[in-house]
């Protein structure tokens, strides 16, 4: 697939503060892609930069080979759907998806034709003469989707399209999304700060903090293969230990050695090691690589989630079988549970369960705080 | 872009449009003079009388004169009137004088002539077109004319006199003395208007103390002033053309004003009575005169001429109230029936001041004559104003005042602590937010 | 509560009401007076009609409030949205500070310099005031109400946001069409309020007119204004009884449909 | 280029910016002048410190507007409030009724409530006594509510009406009583609306030129009445000193006044 948007060293700041630092990006053809990572990370600016409503500082912007930094938004063959649908209060359902049409001076007959099939695309038959502010969430989305649509963009932009919606229409608009997307075969770029969605629909992943890049992949790379702490700890959850790469598949972490399938790091390297909660396998302590003391379990429904303290290090969990508080347990780790990373930046910051809590508030805190 | 395009033309056409209606229309070459009258001073249609200006203008355009001509073919141009008014003598006097403001005929009255003749701000009358002059009575004529001693800058209009107006059913008939002092009598508290205006308040307290109302000396001034300054708390209100309504429905008992007024009065309160106090009035004359910055002044000539033949000067002179200086209207058999016999007799009675002293000779120091000109004005101001503001608060005042200003600025020091207080307690979590951070 | 609330509406606007109700009474007086009322008659509305200058007055007075609204609309309007816009906050409120300025001036101060400033425009430009005296009573009509049509569009434009036209320019429209598609309608009851407001003030205004007036224009105010040499005779009270009846009955009729609308707008919503 | 950028977001307000000092700051500047000079055109200061004399006028109009402003509030609010909780179209109703008076005359207005309160007015005819109203103070102050009220009253309601529906819940919920959600919650909301309605009550009140001849019964003067006398009798050097100094003086108290309000957007209307 060919190369339709490509973001070279793009840097944008606000009052003196860098929100996206030298960004390198590609997105290709009929890609489904998303910008994930928490508010402030920057993943809205590149939208809007992408979108044409906000110019760069610096770095160049190309589309289907073109530079288009300095072309302005109506110019660009880029719709978007926005964060509260920015419908126009002032038309009716019909009148907005017609909106675009009546722009170009499409003939009467043809929008009739294009905003039916949009329209029943979108499941929204029979709503034509309602106005827009008498609609549910769910069909405000639609009808934004539609609008944006119609005009048969080559790009779509979704600025958390999903964040005002209840968890069940959340996941069915998940769905159809993912559907219409495959059935009209454009490039979906996609904002959002909820990995499980992320990981669902896209077909590629770029994961950013800190206005950069962190990881750029499938949604099994990034989850199985994360490159550092942040992106281990972002997506799902993660045990992250410092370790000593002793020789290529061998590491020691809590003084324990341990044989895993990763290579290619200098002998005695100082690595992090992650180790997925689901991977370990809870054992009788004789058993056990590791031993420790469980601290808490709680009741997640398909599984318990448990923290065992491990020589000072808390580690979380999740196993099917019932744990006491307060019992000795041996924990089995699989040579293939074991992920290495080098060491970077978020070294030290994530993957420590011991105050497990607070991590909780501070990330539900970043889910309700404005985006950038 | 497309839109703004198309939006303003039709803003332009919409300017255009009512731009042109403004100016009503240019077709025949048509001039306009500019009249600046006083307010409700000329016969406009109603009462199904003559519209008097709408007269001027057909005249003008379309009366054959003497020579087989219309004054339109005469002059070259067809005439309209633009005709706006004002309530002052002052109000049209810094119209003038500011330059916002070029007109072809004002009626000002005679002080304010002696002031625009002085300022050289009149242009001389062609006495030639006016040639209906010669109706003005002889009184008006002369060197007696103490504003236009050589009778060159204005033609009178109309003319009147001030007097005490009073309600028969307030005031006791033995109170009645024919003299200004029933303005200062105590009995009647509260149920006195005065003037409200320093030249006719001063001129009410300089008559009834026998001073020259043009005196130039400081000392007579403030002795008018100490009069007025009595009179202060028995005045009800000073007023202007309130008056009329506080006359007609007996809020006040007794009041200065002019006579034509006082008839309009009688007709709606018949408990009204007038006389002219024996210590002298003002004599006021109203005349046309055509400013400097006139640019027709011999079709304001003409106009002036107009206004003096018959049938619109008996229209004008019925509108307006006042006696006429013109013989034309105190002779015409319908203006006398349409008055009525007392009417005329007070609007044409020969004023006490003009017995006593004989017009001719003292008709400069019994009439206003202009501050201005007497350099007096700033003084007669500063004086008027000093009257204005004796006593003017009132205790209540200053306390409601201090109570509303104080809780505001209590609440507001308040409100001010309050979030200072508070303030120094976020700026303390900030630091604890700090220290558990590290 | 409900109740003590309608006792105070009504209260407060009978007060409110009281004079306009007297000065309707003495339109049908049958004596000139205006203070005490001596028996019916349409006499006054007869006078009115016949009187030529009263119209010359009430025209130059609409023309004036209408073109003054109009132009101060426009300007306003822009105005609020390029205010919108600004990102230097120093700016903003220096642009915000001198818009306020005829607002906060007392009428008297913003007449006197306009007039003073005119005169000099004339002498330099070397016309007669009259002959700029409607363009200035215009300008300086429009520059009063400038501050009420951008404080009453300013806030509708906040509060509107940027969604709405970015919306817009990503569907394809030009900034331009952005505004008049998109943004105008919907801040569309600010800018017409502020019309109003601009439309009331110019019509009502005595002051400025009063210092800036010339001598070929002569407004409505100014016209009663410079009866009170004599007496304001009842017809300019049946010519308020008519104004104000007029837009009564307007209003009343604007509000039977817009109540119209809003049912419609319910049941639709059902 | 950035730069560029910038200015070109704000073009719309361009037309206003250049209106504004064609026609606000230069007339101003000339009022500078005149302030500064004497009558033959040189510079003096004669006419600033000839000022004091006019101080008690000065004190005196600013106590009568300070009462009338004061009321005009404690009448106002409740209003604004009352209407601002209405039914939606019953407050478009409201707002254009608290109008309406405006499109009257403001002289025919005054002469009509001086037709009710005068000594032998409606008021007194009706109730058979012989009260003195017209003529007094509070006369005057009443006139200036009359007049000034709808400047206090669409402010507020403009920013009550904005004020959230669910903060009155919210409010109580968390255990205020109506008083103090009252005093803690809704009037700190609507201070941005309660500061622009005092400020446009107040300043039209200082320099009120008519209401205080007529309703005053010209006992005593006003600023606006002894600035217009000034013009009238040609001293147009003091009246620009006094219309500075007065405009100094506002521009001052107002910027004091901001400071107690955090709200950043200034007066809102309608």
């Amino acid at each position: 697939m060919a190369k339709l948007i490509e973001l070279k060293g793009i840097t944008k700041s606000y009052d003196g503060q860098k929100v996206i630092d030298s960004m390198d990006l590609y997105i290709r053809d009929g890609e489904f892609i998303t910008l994930l990572g928490p508010s402030g990370c920057g993943k809205t600016t590149t939208l809007r930069i992408i979108g044409g409503f906000e110019t760069a500082d610096e770095g160049k912007l190309y589309f289907d080979g073109a530079e288009i930094s300095d072309v302005p938004a109506y110019k660009r063959n880029v719709n978007t759907v926005f964060q509260k649908y920015a419908l126009f209060p002032h038309l009716n359902v019909y009148e907005n998806i017609a909106f675009p049409l009546r722009l170009k001076k499409v003939a009467e007959d043809d929008i009739k034709k294009r905003v039916g099939e949009m329209l029943k695309m979108v499941a929204l038959l029979g709503f034509e003469n309602k106005s827009v502010s008498t609609l549910s969430g769910g069909q405000q989305q639609r009808v934004a989707i539609a609008r944006a649509l119609i005009s048969h963009p080559k790009v779509l932009l979704l600025d958390e399209p999903l964040g005002a919606l209840d968890l069940k229409l959340r996941k069915d608009m998940q769905n159809e999304l993912k559907t219409i997307q495959q059935a009209i075969g454009i490039t979906f770029i996609y904002v959002t700060h909820d990995q499980e969605e992320a990981l669902s629909m896209s077909d590629t992943v770029v994961v950013m903090a800190d206005g950069e890049i962190q990881q750029i992949g499938t949604p099994t790379d990034i989850y199985n293969e994360p490159k550092n702490a942040f992106v281990a700890d972002f997506i799902g959850e993660s045990n992250i230990i410092d370790g000593i790469m002793l020789e290529d598949r061998r590491v020691k972490f809590s003084q324990h050695i341990f044989d895993c399938v990763d290579g290619g790091f200098g002998k005695g390297e100082a690595v992090d090691v992650v180790v997925r909660p689901e991977d370990v396998d809870v054992v009788a302590p004789e058993a056990g690589m590791l031993t420790g003391q469980v601290t808490a379990v709680t009741f997640k429904g398909v599984h318990y989630e448990i923290i065992v303290d491990i020589k000072g290090f808390k580690w979380m969990i999740q196993s099917t079988d019932f744990v006491a508080e307060g019992a000795i347990i041996g924990l089995y780790i699989e040579p293939d549970a074991i992920h290495i990373m080098k060491k970077s930046k978020y070294s030290g910051k994530f993957g420590d369960y011991s105050s497990f809590s607070d991590e909780m508030d501070r990330l539900s805190d970043a889910d309700s705080a404005e985006e950038f | 872009m497309k839109v703004k395009k198309r939006l303003f033309p039709i803003l332009l056409l919409l300017l255009l449009t009512v731009l042109t209606l403004a100016s009503c229309g240019e077709k025949a070459p048509k001039m306009t003079i500019n009249v600046y009258n006083w307010g409700e001073y000329i016969s406009d249609g109603s009462y199904g009388e003559l519209d008097t200006n709408k007269a001027f203008e057909e005249y003008f355009n379309t009366k054959i004169q003497s020579d087989g001509k219309t004054l339109a073919e005469k002059y070259g141009f067809e005439i309209e009137v633009s005709y706006s008014t004002y309530a002052t003598n002052e109000d049209m006097y810094s119209k003038l004088t500011s330059g916002a403001g070029s007109y072809d005929v004002v009626v000002p009255s005679d002080y304010m002539i002696e002031q625009m003749i002085d300022a050289e701000m009149l242009l001389p009358l062609d006495f030639g077109i006016i040639k209906n002059y010669s109706y003005i009575s002889e009184d008006f004529k002369g060197e007696s004319v103490y504003y236009d001693p050589e009778n060159l800058y204005s033609v009178p209009y109309t003319y009147g006199m001030t007097g005490i107006i009073y309600n028969t059913a307030l005031v006791d008939e033995e109170d009645i003395d024919g003299s200004w002092s029933l303005l200062w009598n105590e009995k009647y508290k509260g149920k006195i208007l005065q003037f409200n205006n320093p030249r006719d308040a001063f001129g009410s307290a300089m008559y009834l103390l026998g001073i020259n109302v043009n005196s130039t000396s400081d000392a007579d001034w403030q002795t008018a002033l100490a009069k007025l300054s009595e009179q202060k708390p028995l005045v009800q209100a000073y007023v202007n053309d309130e008056i009329f309504n506080k006359m007609t429905t007996a809020s006040a008992a007794i009041a200065p004003y002019f006579a034509g007024d006082f008839v309009t009065m009688a007709e709606q309160n018949e408990d009204l009575a007038f006389y002219y106090p024996k210590e002298g009035v003002n004599y006021f004359v109203d005349a046309f005169c055509i400013p400097k910055s006139s640019k027709h002044p011999d079709v304001a000539c003409e106009y002036i001429n107009f206004m003096l033949s018959e049938e619109p000067a008996v229209a004008n002179a019925k509108y307006v109230g006042y006696a006429s200086p013109n013989e034309l209207v105190k002779n015409n058999a319908d203006y006398i029936d349409y008055m009525g016999e007392d009417a005329m007799a007070i609007l044409y009675d020969t004023p006490p001041s003009v017995v006593n002293e004989s017009y001719d000779k003292s008709f400069g120091t019994a009439c206003y004559r202009s501050l201005e000109v007497l350099g007096i004005q700033d003084k007669v101001n500063t004086l008027w104003e000093s009257l204005k503001t004796e006593n003017a608060t009132e205790l209540w005042i200053h306390v409601t005042c201090i109570v509303i200003v104080g809780g505001v600025l209590a609440l507001g020091i308040y409100t001010v602590y309050i979030k200072k207080k508070r303030s120094r307690h976020y700026r303390l979590r900030d630091r604890e937010q700090k220290s558990l951070k590290k | 509560m409900k109740h003590l609330s309608r006792a105070y509406l009504i209260l407060i606007f009978g007060i409110l009401y009281i004079p306009i109700l007297t000065l309707i009474l003495f339109s049908f007086n049958s004596s000139n007076s205006t203070a005490s009322f001596t028996g019916f008659s349409l006499e006054w509305y007869a006078e009115l009609f016949a009187s030529a200058e009263t119209f010359i007055a009430l025209r130059n007075s609409l023309i004036l409030a209408v073109l003054s609204a109009l132009i101060s609309t426009v300007i306003g309007t822009a105005a609020a949205e390029g205010i919108y816009k600004m990102r230097s906050k120093f700016m903003k409120s220096a642009v915000n500070s001198v818009t306020n300025i005829p607002m906060m001036n007392p009428d008297i101060v913003t007449g006197m310099s306009m007039m003073l400033f005119f005169v000099a425009v004339a002498a330099i430009i070397g016309l007669e005031y009259e002959s700029i005296g409607f363009t200035a009573m215009l300008i300086s009509h429009t520059t009063f109400c400038l501050p009420y049509v951008i404080l009453s569009v300013l806030p509708r434009i906040n509060e509107l946001g940027d969604s709405l036209s970015e919306a817009a320019l990503d569907l394809g429209c030009t900034p331009i069409q952005a505004f008049f598609k998109v943004k105008l309608p919907n801040i569309m009851p600010g800018v017409l309020s502020g019309m109003i407001m601009a439309f009331t003030m110019s019509l009502d205004d005595f002051v400025i007119s009063y210092f800036v007036g010339s001598s070929n224009f002569q407004t409505l105010p100014l016209l009663i204004y410079s009866m009170t040499k004599k007496k304001v005779t009842p017809d300019m009270y049946a010519l308020s009884t008519l104004i104000i009846v007029t837009v009564f009955v307007l209003l009343v009729l604007s509000n039977i449909k817009s109540g119209k609308k809003l049912d419609a707008k319910k049941k639709g919503g059902k | 280029m950035k730069k560029r950028h910038s200015f070109m977001r704000s073009i719309a307000a361009a037309p206003h910016i250049f209106w504004s000092v064609l026609f606000i700051i230069l007339p101003l500047l000339i009022v500078l002048y005149y302030a500064f000079t004497d009558a033959s055109g040189a510079f003096s200061f004669e006419n600033i410190l000839s000022l004091t004399e006019y101080a008690p006028i000065f004190a005196l109009s600013l106590e009568l507007s300070i009462i009338a402003t004061a009321i005009c509030l404690v009448i106002g609010y409740p209003l604004a409030y009352i209407i601002a909780k209405a039914k939606p179209e019953r407050q478009k109703l409201y707002i254009m009724l608290l109008m309406l008076p405006m499109w009257t005359n403001l002289l025919i207005r005054t002469y009509s409530i001086m037709a009710i309160l005068d000594d032998g007015g409606i008021l007194n005819t009706l109730l058979g006594t012989t009260m003195h109203i017209v003529g007094t103070k509070g006369a005057v102050i009443f006139g200036m509510v009359y007049d000034f009220l709808p400047y206090m009253v669409l402010p507020i309601y403009t920013c009550v009406s904005k004020i959230d529906k669910n903060m009155w819940e919210a409010a109580s919920d968390l255990g205020c009583s109506p008083v103090k959600v009252m005093t803690k919650v809704i009037l700190p909301l609507s201070m941005s609306g309660i500061i622009s309605g005092v400020t446009m009550v107040l300043v039209p009140s200082i320099s009120t030129f008519y209401i205080s001849q007529k309703l005053g019964g010209g006992t005593f003067e006003l600023i606006g009445d002894t600035i217009e006398r000034q013009f009238v009798t040609g001293a147009l050097n003091v009246g620009a000193a006094i219309s500075l100094v007065m405009m100094i003086l506002i521009l001052l108290s107002l910027s004091v006044m901001n400071k107690f309000t955090d709200s950043d957007e200034g007066g809102i209307i309608v």
